[in-house]
Order: C-alpha cells, then sequence, then structure tokens
C-alpha cells in the first residue's frame, strides 16, 4: 500500500512539467478534438454492451449457468467496480489476472467451457461480429462507468506484475527498435495527428491511457478491448504476436493500471 | 437475428428528440476481405420512424452511411411515456423493429 | 518517499518495509516477455533478442541515467564505420516516389508479408510536404530541409547516414535503421533522400 | 388497422417517390425498402442525382447549415448534421462528392418534424459535402469541404 501511494506521488510530481511542454497544437488539431466531440454522443459500443449483458445473465457451457456468479476480485457475483480494481491477485488460480483473464477462467471454470476453444479467436475480424469475449468485456468494463480506478499492489505477485510490466514497457527490440516507450514516453508527442499519452511521466496521460479503454475503433468499426490494444501496439512495433492473456500482457495492464490510479474509469470510450 | 437498436427519445420544450444506434455492417461492397474476394454490398436501406400510428421520419440509405448507423431528429407533438417505433430493412430484406418509450 | 525513489533509481531487489518483496530480477522479466508471443507469419521470435544497442538503450530510459559519455561515442563511432554509402555514388533518386514511400507506413508487421513494399513512415514522426497537414512531431521538422541546410557533399553524406542507421550520430535515437535494418532499400532510400534535397521537392518549395 | 394513405404522400414521401403508406410497421418499411431509389444511388455527381430525384438543378442557399468537422479523423465514420430553414422542407439529402456514389442518405421529413438530422457517414478521401434540400418541389444545397487524413504507425 506503501508503495502504491510512492508511485502516485512520483506521477504527480510530473504533472509540472507536462504543463511547462504544452501540447503543440495547431489548427488541424483543435479540428481533431472538434470530430471527436461531435462523435461523443452515440457511441456504437452502447451496442455491444447491451449484447454482453444479454451473455452475461445467460445460461452457457457445459454447466449451463450464467456468468453473474463470476469473482472478479470483490466477490462472487459483483461485477459493479471490479474492472477498475483489475488486474489483481486470485487465490484460487494463484496469479494475478486482468479482467479478461478472470472472464476467461469464469468461462472455463464456472460455465464448463473449454479454454481452448474459448480463447481461440478473442478478436472479431474485419466485418464479423464482435466476439463473446469482447461483449463481455464492454459490458464488465461499463459496470465500472464512473469508479475510481484502485489497481492493488499489495500482493507480491502485484507487486511483480507491475516491475515486470515496467520492463517490458522500456523494452525495445525487433527490426524497428521500438518499445512502448517510444511513443508513449513523451509528452506532447503525436503520430501523424493523434496524441500520444506519455504513461509513464504524464498523470493525466496515463488516466487517460487506462481509463479510456475499451473504446469503440471508428477505423475498425468495432469495439476493441485492451488485450487487444496491446496486441496491436506489439504488432506496430514489429514484435511478434502478443499472446492473448499471456504474462506479459497482464503485467503490462498492472503497470498502465497502477499508474492511472485515482482516476475514474470511463469506458468504453470512442476513438479514431 | 439482428441485435436490438438503442434508441433514446426524450421529451424537451422543443419537441421529442430521438437518438438510434443501429447494430449494422454497412457494407460497401468495395472491400476485398483477406483472400481477395470482393465483399458483397450488405447496408440498410430504409428507416421509417412512427409515433401513433403516423410517419415522423423516413430516411433512404446507400452503403456509404458508417456501419453501425447513428441518426439524431426532433418531432413535435410526442408525449411523455408513449411510444415510438422504428424499423429498418436492408438489401438482404433482413429487418428489425424496436420500440422505445419516450422518457 | 525517498526510500521509493531510491528503489526507482538504482533499481534494487529489496525494498525496505516489504522484506518479503523480491522484485524480478532482468532475466526473469526478459523470461516472461519470450514466453508471451508467438511467431505469426514474418515476425519471428529472434525479434525479441536484442541488439547490444537495444539493451543498452532500454536500460538507459528505464533507470533514467544516460549512456556513459565514452562509450555512447564509442559505440557511435562503431556505428558510423558501418554505413554503407551508394556504390554509384548517386544520393538522389526520385522526390515523388520518395513522397509515397514517407507516406507509406506498412512493412515488416505480421500482417505484412514478405513481398509487401515497405514504406518510410516519415510522416508518422516529422513533417515534410507543406501539403501533409496529418504528420507527428516525434521527430523534428523537415520542412525545407535542404532549402535551409543546402544541397552540399557534407549534408547529403550526412543525411544519407543518417536515414542509414541514426544511431552513427545519436546512439539512442528512436529513429528506425531504415538502411541498416533492411527496412528500405538503397533505391529507395535515394528516392527519400530526394524528397529531402532535390531542390524541385515539394519540402524544399 | 387505420390506413391512411393520404397523410403520407402529403407529407412527401422519401425521395419524391410514391411510396406504400399505411400505418407504419415492419410491412411499411419493407414496402418502402421496395421503392429503394437505385438510380439516385448509383449516380456519380451532384447534378446526376438531382436529375434522378426529380429535379432540373440546385440553388445555393444560406438557410441550409451544413455542421461536419473540418477534419475528419478517420473517413470511416464522419459526423454529419443538416438543418434547413427554407419553409416546406419535404427532404434532406447528404452527397459526397468524391466518394464511387455520391448520394450517402436521404431523409423524408413529414410535418411536425424539424428539418433538421444528424448523421454519421463514410468518406473515402478529402472531398465536398453537400447537403441538399427539397422544398416545394425544388431543390437547393449547401457545401463544405472535408479533409480526410491517415492515421496511426502501421498504415
Amino acid at each position: 500500500m506503501k508503495m502504491h501511494r510512492g508511485r502516485i506521488a512520483a506521477a504527480a510530481l510530473f504533472l509540472g512539467c507536462a504543463a511547462a511542454s504544452a501540447y503543440a497544437q495547431g489548427s488541424a488539431t483543435d479540428e481533431i478534438a472538434r470530430y471527436r466531440a461531435m462523435l461523443a454522443d452515440g457511441n456504437p459500443a452502447e451496442l455491444v454492451v447491451a449484447r454482453g449483458e444479454e451473455l452475461w445473465k445467460t445460461r452457457r457451457g457445459a454447466k449451463n449457468v450464467s456468468l453473474e456468479q463470476c469473482d472478479f476480485g470483490l466477490g462472487a457475483g459483483v461485477l459493479k467496480g471490479a474492472y477498475a480494481q483489475m488486474p489483481r491477485y486470485f487465490a484460487d488460480a494463484d496469479q494475478v489476472m486482468d479482467f479478461e483473464s478472470r472472464l476467461v477462467w469464469c468461462m472455463v471454470n464456472l460455465q464448463g467451457m473449454d479454454r481452448a476453444a474459448v480463447t481461440k479467436n478473442p478478436y472479431s475480424g474485419a466485418g464479423q461480429r464482435q466476439t463473446d469475449l469482447e461483449a463481455l468485456t464492454a459490458y464488465g468494463v461499463e459496470m465500472s462507468r464512473g469508479i475510481p480506478v484502485n489497481v492493488p499492489q499489495s500482493h507480491p505477485k502485484e507487486r511483480a506484475a507491475y516491475d515486470r510490466g515496467r520492463y517490458a514497457f522500456y523494452m525495445r527490440g525487433g527490426p524497428y527498435d521500438f518499445s512502448c516507450a517510444t511513443c508513449h514516453g513523451v509528452t506532447g508527442q503525436r503520430i501523424r495527428l493523434q496524441d500520444l499519452p506519455n504513461i509513464a511521466g504524464n498523470k493525466p496521460d496515463a488516466d487517460r491511457a487506462f481509463t479510456t479503454w475499451p473504446a469503440y475503433r471508428v477505423s475498425q468499426g468495432a469495439l476493441r478491448t485492451m488485450q487487444w490494444r496491446l496486441n496491436d501496439c506489439f504488432r506496430q512495433q514489429r514484435f511478434p504476436d502478443l499472446v492473448f492473456l499471456s504474462p506479459t500482457s497482464v503485467d503490462l495492464i498492472t503497470f498502465l493500471g497502477v499508474n492511472a490510479n485515482g482516476a475514474k474509469m470511463d469506458a468504453p470510450a470512442i476513438k479514431r | 437475428m439482428p441485435d436490438p437498436m438503442r434508441i433514446r427519445a426524450t421529451e424537451q420544450p422543443d419537441g421529442v428528440d430521438v437518438r438510434v444506434l443501429m447494430s449494422h455492417e454497412m457494407e460497401t461492397g468495395q472491400r476485398r476481405d483477406s483472400a481477395g474476394a470482393i465483399v458483397p454490398a450488405w447496408f440498410i436501406q430504409t428507416v421509417v420512424v412512427s409515433y401513433a400510428g403516423k410517419p415522423v421520419l423516413n430516411a433512404e440509405w446507400g452503403p456509404a452511411v458508417a456501419k453501425n448507423p447513428y441518426l439524431q431528429f426532433k418531432f413535435k407533438g410526442g408525449k411523455k411515456g408513449e411510444k415510438i417505433s422504428i424499423t429498418w430493412v436492408d438489401n438482404r430484406g433482413e429487418t428489425r423493429t424496436d420500440e422505445a418509450t419516450i422518457g | 518517499m525517498k526510500k521509493q525513489a531510491l528503489w526507482t533509481a538504482l533499481g534494487l531487489t529489496v525494498v525496505a518495509g516489504c522484506a518479503t518483496y523480491v522484485a524480478p530480477t532482468k532475466e526473469e522479466s526478459t523470461q516472461a516477455i519470450k514466453s508471451s508471443f508467438n511467431a505469426r507469419g514474418i515476425a519471428k521470435l529472434d525479434r525479441l533478442d536484442q541488439t547490444e544497442i537495444q539493451a543498452i538503450c532500454s536500460d538507459a530510459q528505464r533507470t533514467g541515467k544516460e549512456v556513459p559519455k565514452a562509450e555512447r561515442e564509442a559505440l557511435e563511432k562503431k556505428v558510423l564505420a558501418t554505413i554503407r554509402y551508394p556504390a554509384d555514388g548517386k544520393y538522389l533518386g526520385d522526390f515523388k516516389s520518395g513522397e509515397r514511400i514517407a507516406q507509406s507506413g506498412v512493412g515488416m508487421q505480421w500482417s505484412d508479408s514478405d513481398k509487401t513494399v515497405n514504406g518510410g513512415n516519415c510522416y508518422a514522426c516529422h513533417q515534410l510536404a507543406p501539403q501533409e497537414i496529418s504528420h507527428g512531431n516525434i521527430g523534428p521538422t523537415l520542412l525545407g530541409y535542404g532549402k535551409k541546410r543546402g544541397y552540399g557533399e557534407p549534408v547529403v553524406r550526412y543525411t544519407w547516414g543518417k536515414i542509414w542507421n541514426t544511431h552513427a550520430f545519436n546512439l539512442c535515437s528512436q529513429m528506425p535503421r531504415y538502411g541498416d535494418a533492411g527496412i528500405l532499400t538503397e533505391a529507395q532510400i535515394k528516392d527519400v533522400m530526394a524528397l529531402l534535397l532535390d531542390p524541385n521537392s515539394p519540402v524544399n518549395k | 388497422m387505420n390506413r391512411s394513405r393520404r397523410n403520407f404522400v402529403q407529407a412527401g414521401g422519401v425521395l419524391g417517390l410514391m411510396v406504400a403508406t399505411g400505418l407504419i410497421t415492419a410491412e411499411e418499411a419493407r414496402a418502402q425498402q421496395q421503392a429503394w431509389n437505385k438510380a439516385a444511388f448509383e449516380a456519380k455527381s451532384l447534378d446526376e442525382t438531382i436529375k434522378a430525384l426529380g429535379g432540373t438543378g440546385t440553388a445555393q442557399s444560406a438557410d441550409i447549415t451544413l455542421t461536419a468537422p473540418d477534419i475528419a479523423e478517420n473517413g470511416a465514420v464522419v459526423p454529419v448534421a443538416v438543418a434547413s430553414k427554407i419553409p416546406n422542407t419535404q427532404s434532406i439529402y447528404i452527397l459526397v462528392e468524391k466518394n464511387p456514389n455520391a448520394l450517402a442518405a436521404g431523409f423524408g421529413i413529414p410535418a411536425g418534424t424539424d428539418a433538421s438530422i444528424a448523421t454519421r457517414i463514410k468518406m473515402g478521401q478529402t472531398s465536398n459535402v453537400h447537403a441538399v434540400v427539397k422544398a416545394d418541389n425544388k431543390f437547393y444545397v449547401a457545401t463544405k469541404e472535408v479533409k480526410v487524413t491517415l492515421g496511426g504507425c502501421g498504415g
């Protein structure tokens, strides 16, 4: 707990730097902001959330039960606020799990589904219906809207996940020599016209990076989850394929979540 | 069976504000799949919104309406607690009708 | 707070007051990463094996400690010696083709194929031709590149080297090694050079 | 079933077509779909589209407000709103000059409905967007350019 406060304080120190190097925003970026504001109302993610809620309450799997008794860390059946407090350590699985990992765990252990089948195609392709995992995750995060992020760092495995996540964040590799920090380590940077949140060194940026995922991506016409976000970052980093629910995915989500502690969840959001 | 629409209809001083999201691919007929084959056009062609048995909006769309279409408009004379109904029909003849209560 | 800062700065494995916690070692962190990726398409697992410079620059950024000057300069000098200049002595190609290369961001992702013609994606980070408003700011603006610096031999040779392997001039630069890593062909680099250094290029208009 | 054909026709059928009318049901919408104006949606330009809608030409109008961003971050979703102050507005159309087919959407506005709609369209590239209004069987237009930008780091 002490550690965790320390990190918030450290992150807060960077606020001054953020103000000093104000975003380089010309008229083009102002117009992009206007474009985004025009899209804010009527987020198609609502359609996916509605389907997720339906799936949540439907009896499915070999055991023919719903997910309503799944334990996301706040007790069996408590979904409200759970996403904002994950990843966290689960004794029954003896590992740190992000929301999507725990969702799959419940589909397998509670509903009796086959893990390989459930995780085979986690992300919908172009022109395909959103997957059940995407819909359920959308509903899950909607149930944390407005709730402050509080990703725990009390268990040693939670802290190890953060530290490994931080290591992965700075690891340059591949033919382009990119790391996460190449794009997300300096305040006020843009790729093309897209603002790049400085995830490690700027508290408002770090907050936004965690609290606005999952999001409906208009460029893909689909809701995308945090697991997808990381997978697609690594694809563009020219790394190999980040495995769904892999240790590094959970480690990085822990790193992102802890850096955003205290900020209010605002997802599913809508993005380019 | 297509997914349900999300409809918000709210009474305001100058009329009933209607906002609708529809779940639809809106394929243009220009996109190629990973095998290089053209994905056939598939899009909503007609939307009808009605209140008290009368149309309050009609729409005809082509494939250039964005995926998961959004529509917002206002009509006069609607009362809180009453229902509006919305139907869409696509070029495959698939259709969906949903109702919402004016709030 | 002080201890926290110390821990962050030095990467100490044990934190006071949390005696039961042992932070993962570099090896453990690396192992976790290697177990988390699958080879897919053209992106094989060897991409996770860091080069010497990748490792040094990752450590520097993570710990907030700059690479010592002597070490940095020695490495830069080593890289400088590896730059391959065009055999025919011709540095400039076609700026129109250079513009297309600067616009394209594809290549070397697992979603690309070995037949994909790689782009340079220059606009992702740099301003170039004034007509393109959708440009990033991770790198400096290159608007008026030749006009400002002149078109002489030293500028031309430096620019070629910078594109071929940026680490010769700035060890931990974020820019890809377009020539050294085989991202662009020699002919493509000539076209990008022309975009920067042909007086008729929109960049210099 | 209170079938009131006249009501609907007077309100101005979509795209000026005579459409099947009646109580608004799925059947009604299906009937309208049968009358979908293929020619209008296959037209390549503003002029061709107006012709297919039964008009002869358009007049610029300051009474049409076309709201769209100057720059769209992504062409797949471009928010567009059109409001008309022209009396007796019957229909509103949204056209994109450089799309493969110009007409994106048409809206029939019955009496009692505000001549003001908002929706989202696709744009293949930077282009003029036209808001066309049909009122008293005449066509009016307002135009605005929307720039479509590229984004991301892998495209």
